[in-house]
C-alpha cells in the first residue's frame, strides 16, 4: 500500500480491534487505554504528520531481503520461545501464583478499591505510573523542542484565514459538536473519578479530555482554539501535574513513611490509601491532557508554517 | 442468540475491513473504517453480556467518541491536503474514480 | 532523611524537570540545573560512603514490600554508576550556559535543561531500580529525552540522526520489553532478586532461554555494541556539543550496567555464560569493536566523530573484560566505565570548547589551536593520553587490569590484541594532536581566543580527574573490586 | 423478555449483515454509503435496544442509551459530512447503470 | 499444544510484521506505524499472559472467584504510555526532518546527507 493515509486508517483500524481483543482478553483498563490512544490519538498525530510530510509513499527500494532475514530469525526465535510456555490460559502458570495473588485476595483489605487495577497501577506500584508520567512529560517537552516556534504576526493572520475558512462547509459539524462536548467533558470527569471501581482513571480521562478540546479545535478552526486554550497554560498544567504526583510521594516522605506511602496521608491508612490513588489520579489527568493538547497544537501550528510557505513558493 | 449476534457483528467487521483494504477511494476507506468503528461498539457492548459482565460499557461509550473523531481528523485532513496541493489531489481523484 | 537516600537520588532531579519550566528564562534554568545536578552529586556521594561503610541499602517505595512494591537496591555497583552519572552532570552542566547560548535558540534553551534533566533522572533510575519493569519505564524517559536533546542540534543532519537513533532505540526497548515478559511469564515476578530466586528452576525452558538472547540483544543495541553501534557516531557528532559530552560519558555506561546486572545478578553467571556461547560471542564482538571503529576513527574528519568512533572502541574494551567474565576481568570493565566517563567527558568538552571559540570541530579547522588554545589543547592532550592508556593517567589503570585479567585467564593473544588495540588509539590521538600543533594556524582563525573560563573550569577538573585517579587509584579501584566482588558472590550458580 | 430481546438482536443482526453485504457489493461510494447509512442506524439502535431488554439493570441501561443516543447524533453526522466532502471534492456518483462492470474494473488501481 | 500456543505464535506473526515495516521500509512515517504495530504486538502477548480461562476482569464483585491476572494489564497501561510518547516524538521529528530536508524517504535524506559531508 502506497497511501500512507490508507495505512494509517488500518493501523486505527488494528487499534480498534486489539482493544476488542483486549475486552475479550479481561483486560478492561487496557482495552480503554488503547482504544483512545493506539485508534484515537495516534492515528490523529499521524494525520497531522502527513498532511505536513505528504502522503505518498516511493515504491521500497531497499534490501528487503536482509530485512526479512532478521524478521524470519527474530521470528524464529520467539516461536522457540514459545514451545516451553504454560499454555494459554492455564491457570496453573508461574504468573498466576505468585505475586499476584495477594493483588487479588489482599487489594481489598490493604487499599480498599475494587479495581484491582487500579491499585496496583497507583499504590503497589504507583512508582512506575510516576515513571509514565514522567514519559509522558518527557514526550510534551520533546515535541515542544523539537515543533514550537515563535509565529511572526503577518503569517499568523495569513494562515489562519485560511485555516478558518476551511471549515465553513461543516456546519451540522459544528453544531453537533458543540452539543456533545460538553457531555465529552463530563464523561472524561466520570472517568477520572470513576477510575477506583470501574475501568478508567487519569490517563483514559486525560486523553478523552484531551479528545473533546482537539475536536473543539479541529471544528473551529486553531485561532479560536487557541483563544480558548492558552498554551502557556497548558504547559504549566502539564508540568504541574507531574510536580502534583511527587508531591503526594513528598508529603509521604516527610511524614516518616516510605515515597509514595499512602498510609502516611491519613489517620487510617486504607482511607490514606484512596485519598493517595484519588490524589495521584488527578496529577495523571492534568499532565496527560494538557501533553496530549500540548503535542496536537504543535503539530497543527507546523502544518500552518508549511502550508503558507508552499503558498508563497 | 447473544452469541449469534456477536458472530453477525464479527462478519460484518470483516466484511468492513475487505472495503477499507480494497478502497479504492478515500472515501470508501473513511466510510469503511467508520462503520468498523460502529461494529466494535456493538462488539463491545455484547461482549460485556456474553463475558456475564456488563458493567464495562463506559469503553463502548469512548470507542464511540474516538470513531467520531477519527472521522473528522481524517476529513479534515484529506481537505487540507487538497487544500496545499490542488493539481495532485485532483489528479488522485482522477485516478480512484 | 538518610534513610531516603535512594529515592532522592532519583526523585530531585525528577521532580526538578517540571519545575525547571516553570522557570522562563534559560539563565535562571541553567543555575537551577546546575543547583540540582550538584545536589544529586551529594546524595549520590552519600550514598557511596553509605554502601562502603554498611552494605545494600534497600529501599521500599511505597512502603510495599519487595516482590509486590518496586524497591531500590543500592550496592556497590550501583553507587559506584550513580556517582559517575551525577558527577559527569554536575561537571558538564557548568560549560552548558555558554555553549547552549550559542548552539541552540533561545526559545529552546528552557526546554534544554528540562529534557537534560529527566534524561539524567531517567538515567539514575534505571541504575537505582531493583525492578526490571522499572528499568524499562526509566530506560525510555532518558531515550526519549535523549532523542529530543539529539535533535536539538544546529545541523540537520542531527535530526535524521535523533530519528535513527529512534528506531534502533525503541526497536532495542521493545526487545527488552519482549525479555521482560518472557521472564515474568516464567517465573511470575519483576523483582530482580526474586527473578534471580525463581529463575534457575525454569533455567533450561527454551522461554528462558529466549528471554535472555531478547534482553541481551535489546540492551547492545542500547549499548551500540559492534555491529549495531551503527547510529551512535552520527548521533554523538551533531548532538548540541554539551549533550555529546554528557551522553559519551554516561549512557553507553548506563547500557554497561544493565548488561551486568542482567547477566550477573538476574539470570546468574553459570546461566549467562552456558546458554549461549556469550563468552566467545562477546570476547569477538568486542575485539572486532575495537579495531573496527578504532580504524575507522583514524580516516574521520570530523573530531566529533573521531572521537564517536573511539568510544565504540573502548564500549569494545569495556566488553572484552566483561567476557573474560573473572573478579578481575569485570573489575577492569568497571574501573574502564569509570575512567571512560572521566575521559570522554574532558575530552568533548574540549569539543565543546572548540565548537564555541570556531563553529566548527573539522579536522582542518584545527590547525595550529594549540597555540591558540593552549588550555584546551593541553587538555585534549591529556585526554588522548589516556585514552591511549599513557602511564600516570586513569586509561593506563584500567588497561593495566583488562590486559592482567587476560593474562590471568591465559588469554595471551586478547592481551596482544589490546596493546595493538591502543597503537590504534595512537594513531587517531596523534591526528589530531598534530594538527593542532605542527600545522600552521589558519588565516581566518588568528583571531582565535582561549576559551572561557566557564568551559576550562569543568574541562580541567575533569582532566586532573584523569591525572588523579590515574595516581590515587584507592577510592576508584576499592570500589570497582568490591562491586565487582559483590557481583560475583550474588550471582548465584557460583559457589562463593 | 428473553425472546422480544431474541427478536431485536435477531433483526439487528440482520440489518447489520445487510449492510456489510451492501458496503461490498453495491458498485459506487454513494450507493455503498446509503447501504451503510441507512442500516447502520437501525442495525445500532436494534441491537441496543435487545441489549437493554436482557438485563434490566439500572446503571447498565443507562450506559446503554447514552451509547444508543451516542450513536443517533453522530452516526448520520458523519455519514453527512462524509458525503459531503466527497461531493466537495468531486467524486462523481455512478449514474449509468450500464457502465457498471466497466466502471468496477476500472475502479480498482 | 497447537491449540495451547496458537495464541502466541498468532502474535508473534502480528510482532513479525510490525518489525519488518519498522526496517524494510524507507518511508519515515511508515516506520513509526510499523513501530506501532510492533508494540501494539507486544502489548497482546502480554494480555495473552494475564488471561485465566473462566476468569473474569480484574475488579472486584461480589459473587466471584477467578479474576485474570492484573499485573500484566498495569505493566501495558504504562508500556501503551511510553509508546504514544515514542511516537509523538517520532512523528515530530519526521515532520522536521521533512522541512530540513524536503523529503522523508530515507534514500533521500542519505543522499543529500551524503552531499553535506
Amino acid at each position: 500500500m502506497k497511501d500512507l493515509l490508507a495505512a494509517i486508517m488500518l493501523s486505527g483500524i488494528y487499534g480498534l480491534l486489539s482493544a476488542s481483543f483486549f475486552v475479550a482478553m479481561d483486560a478492561v483498563d487496557v482495552a480503554f487505554t488503547e482504544a483512545s490512544v493506539g485508534a484515537g490519538i495516534s492515528t490523529l498525530l499521524m494525520l497531522a504528520a502527513i498532511t505536513i510530510t505528504g502522503h505518498s509513499e516511493d515504491p521500497v527500494r531497499h534490501k528487503p531481503v536482509l530485512a526479512a532475514i532478521v524478521v524470519f530469525i527474530t521470528g524464529g526465535m520467539l516461536i522457540y520461545g514459545t514451545l516451553d510456555m504454560p499454555y494459554f490460559g492455564t491457570a496453573q502458570a508461574p504468573v498466576h501464583l505468585h505475586v499476584v495473588p495477594r493483588y487479588i485476595t489482599e487489594s481489598m483489605q490493604e487499599i480498599g478499591v475494587p479495581n484491582i487495577v487500579t491499585s496496583v497501577l497507583a499504590s503497589y506500584r504507583a512508582f512506575d505510573t510516576l515513571g509514565e508520567v514522567v514519559v509522558i512529560f518527557t514526550a510534551g517537552m520533546g515535541v515542544l523542542a523539537l515543533l514550537s516556534m515563535v509565529h511572526g504576526p503577518m503569517e499568523k493572520a495569513e494562515f489562519e484565514s485560511i485555516n478558518d475558512s476551511m471549515h465553513e462547509k461543516y456546519l451540522i459539524l459544528r453544531i453537533v459538536t458543540k452539543i456533545l462536548i460538553p457531555f465529552i467533558l463530563i464523561y472524561a470527569l466520570y472517568v477520572q473519578f470513576h477510575g477506583d471501581y470501574g475501568p478508567g482513571g487519569g490517563f483514559q480521562a486525560g486523553v478523552i479530555f484531551a479528545a473533546a478540546i482537539i475536536l473543539y479545535a479541529m471544528l473551529f478552526g486553531m485561532r479560536t482554539a487557541r483563544r480558548v486554550v492558552n498554551q502557556a497554560l497548558v504547559r504549566l498544567i502539564a508540568a504541574f501535574g507531574v510536580l502534583f504526583y511527587g508531591s503526594v510521594g513528598v508529603v509521604s516522605l516527610l511524614n516518616g513513611k516510605n515515597f509514595l506511602d499512602y498510609s502516611a496521608l491519613s489517620a487510617d491508612p486504607v482511607a490514606g490509601q484512596h485519598l493517595g490513588i484519588l490524589l495521584i489520579e488527578l496529577g495523571v489527568g492534568f499532565t496527560v491532557a494538557s501533553v496530549m493538547v500540548i503535542i496536537f497544537f504543535n503539530f497543527e501550528g507546523r502544518r500552518k508554517k508549511s502550508n503558507t510557505t508552499e503558498t508563497k513558493v | 442468540m447473544l452469541i449469534a449476534a456477536t458472530i453477525a457483528i464479527l462478519v460484518v467487521m470483516i466484511l468492513a475491513i475487505t472495503r477499507a483494504i480494497v478502497g479504492p477511494t478515500l472515501y470508501d476507506r473513511i466510510l469503511a473504517v467508520n462503520m468498523f468503528g460502529t461494529k466494535t461498539v456493538l462488539l463491545i457492548s455484547m461482549l460485556g453480556f456474553v463475558m456475564g459482565r456488563p458493567e464495562f460499557l463506559d469503553i463502548a461509550i469512548v470507542y464511540a467518541l474516538i470513531n467520531f473523531i477519527s472521522v473528522i481528523a481524517v476529513l479534515r485532513h484529506s481537505d487540507a491536503s487538497i487544500f496545499k496541493t490542488p493539481q495532485s489531489a485532483e489528479k488522485e481523484m482522477k485516478k480512484n474514480s | 532523611m538518610l534513610v531516603h537516600l535512594p529515592i532522592l537520588q532519583v526523585i530531585v532531579p525528577l521532580m526538578a524537570a517540571p519545575l525547571c519550566l516553570l522557570i522562563g528564562r534559560a539563565r535562571l534554568a541553567w543555575l537551577f540545573t546546575l543547583v540540582v545536578s550538584a545536589l544529586a552529586f551529594l546524595i549520590s556521594v552519600l550514598l557511596l560512603q553509605q554502601v562502603m561503610a554498611s552494605g545494600t541499602i534497600i529501599y521500599e517505595l511505597g512502603g510495599w514490600d519487595a516482590p509486590w512494591g518496586i524497591e531500590y537496591r543500592i550496592d556497590e555497583l550501583n553507587a559506584l554508576l550513580l556517582l559517575i552519572i551525577s558527577a559527569i552532570s554536575t561537571v558538564v552542566l557548568m560549560a552548558a550556559h555558554t555553549s547552549i547560548q550559542q548552539e541552540i535558540s533561545a526559545d529552546r534553551q528552557t526546554f534544554f535543561y528540562v529534557l537534560y534533566l529527566l534524561s539524567l533522572s531517567g538515567m539514575l533510575g534505571i541504575v537505582a531500580t531493583a525492578d526490571a519493569f522499572n528499568v524499562f519505564v526509566f530506560l525510555e524517559i532518558s531515550s526519549l529525552s535523549a532523542y529530543a536533546l539529539i535533535a536539538l542540534g544546529k545541523d540537520r543532519r542531527a535530526l535524521w540522526a535523533s530519528y535513527q537513533y529512534l528506531i534502533m532505540g525503541t526497536i532495542g526497548a521493545t526487545f527488552i520489553l519482549i525479555g521482560i515478559g518472557l521472564m515474568y511469564q516464567m517465573t511470575g515476578t519483576l523483582n530482580m532478586e526474586d527473578l534471580a530466586r525463581r529463575l534457575p528452576e525454569v533455567e533450561n525452558t527454551r522461554t528462558v532461554f529466549t528471554a535472555f538472547t531478547f534482553v541481551i540483544v535489546g540492551i547492545c543495541l542500547k549499548l551500540a555494541l559492534f555491529p549495531l553501534h551503527l547510529w551512535l557516531p552520527n548521533a554523538y557528532a551533531y548532538a548540541p556539543s554539551i549533550v555529546t559530552a554528557f551522553f559519551a560519558a554516561t549512557a553507553t555506561k548506563v547500557a554497561i550496567y544493565l548488561l551486568i546486572r542482567f547477566t550477573f545478578s538476574v539470570f546468574g553467571l553459570s546461566f549467562s555464560f552456558t546458554a549461549i556461547p556469550l563468552q566467545i560471542l562477546f570476547l569477538t564482538l568486542g575485539l572486532a569493536g575495537i579495531f573496527v571503529a578504532s580504524t575507522s576513527a583514524i580516516y574521520q574528519q570530523n573530531v566529533k566523530h573521531l572521537f564517536a568512533y573511539s568510544s565504540i572502541a573502548q564500549i569494545g574494551y569495556m566488553i572484552v573484560g566483561f567476557s573474560i567474565s573473572s573478579t578481575t576481568g569485570l573489575m577492569a570493565t568497571l574501573l574502564h566505565v569509570f575512567n571512560h566517563a572521566l575521559m570522554k567527558g574532558a575530552l568533548f568538552l574540549a569539543l565543546a570548547a572548540v565548537m564555541y571559540r570556531i563553529g566548527s570541530v573539522q579536522l582542518n579547522q584545527f590547525y595550529g589551536l594549540g597555540r591558540q588554545m593552549p588550555f584546551t589543547m593541553a587538555a585534549i592532550v591529556i585526554g588522548g593520553l589516556s585514552l591511549i592508556g599513557v602511564p600516570l593517567t586513569v586509561g593506563f589503570i584500567s588497561k593495566w587490569y583488562l590486559i592482567l585479567a587476560a593474562i590471568e585467564k591465559g588469554w595471551w593473544p586478547v592481551a596482544v590484541l589490546i596493546l595493538l588495540g591502543s597503537m590504534l588509539a595512537v594513531v587517531y590521538v596523534w591526528r589530531v594532536v598534530e594538527a593542532a600543533y605542527f600545522k600552521p594556524p589558519l588565516a581566518a582563525n588568528e583571531t582565535i581566543k582561549e576559551a572561557p573560563l566557564t568551559f576550562l573550569i569543568p574541562i580541567w577538573i575533569l582532566v586532573i580527574a584523569n591525572i588523579y585517579f590515574g595516581i590515587d587509584t584507592r577510592l576508584s579501584i576499592d570500589v570497582a573490586q568490591a562491586a565487582s566482588l559483590g557481583l560475583f558472590q550474588g550471582s548465584h550458580g557460583v559457589s562463593p | 423478555m428473553n425472546i422480544s430481546s431474541g427478536l431485536f438482536l435477531l433483526v439487528g443482526s440482520f440489518l447489520c449483515v445487510s449492510g456489510g453485504v451492501g458496503v461490498l457489493r453495491f458498485p459506487d461510494f454513494y450507493t455503498r454509503m446509503h447501504a451503510v447509512g441507512v442500516t447502520d442506524t437501525l442495525a445500532t439502535a436494534m441491537i441496543l435496544i435487545g441489549l437493554m431488554l436482557q438485563m434490566p439493570e439500572g446503571i447498565v441501561v443507562l450506559k446503554l442509551i447514552v451509547i444508543l443516543l451516542m450513536t443517533l447524533f453522530i452516526s448520520p453526522t458523519a455519514s453527512h459530512a462524509l458525503a459531503n466532502a466527497a461531493m466537495n471534492n468531486n467524486l462523481k456518483p455512478k449514474l449509468n447503470m450500464n457502465e457498471d462492470s466497466k466502471g468496477q474494473t476500472s475502479s480498482n488501481p | 499444544m497447537i491449540l495451547g500456543l496458537y495464541n502466541y505464535w498468532i502474535v508473534v506473526v502480528l510482532m513479525m510484521i510490525g518489525f519488518y515495516i519498522v526496517i524494510a521500509h524507507g518511508n519515515l512515517v511508515k516506520k513509526i506505524i510499523g513501530l506501532t504495530i510492533f508494540q501494539t504486538s507486544v502489548f497482546i502477548f502480554y494480555i495473552s499472559i494475564a488471561k485465566v480461562n473462566g476468569g473474569t476482569a480484574p475488579i472486584i464483585a461480589e459473587g466471584i472467584q477467578l479474576y485474570s491476572n492484573p499485573l500484566p494489564h498495569v505493566l501495558i497501561l504504562t508500556a501503551i504510555v511510553v509508546g504514544i510518547a515514542t511516537t509523538a516524538v517520532g512523528l515530530a521529528l519526521a515532520v522536521r526532518i521533512k522541512e530540513a530536508y524536503g523529503s522523508i524517504e530515507e534514500d533521500e535524506i542519505q543522499k543529500k546527507d551524503n552531499l553535506d559531508c
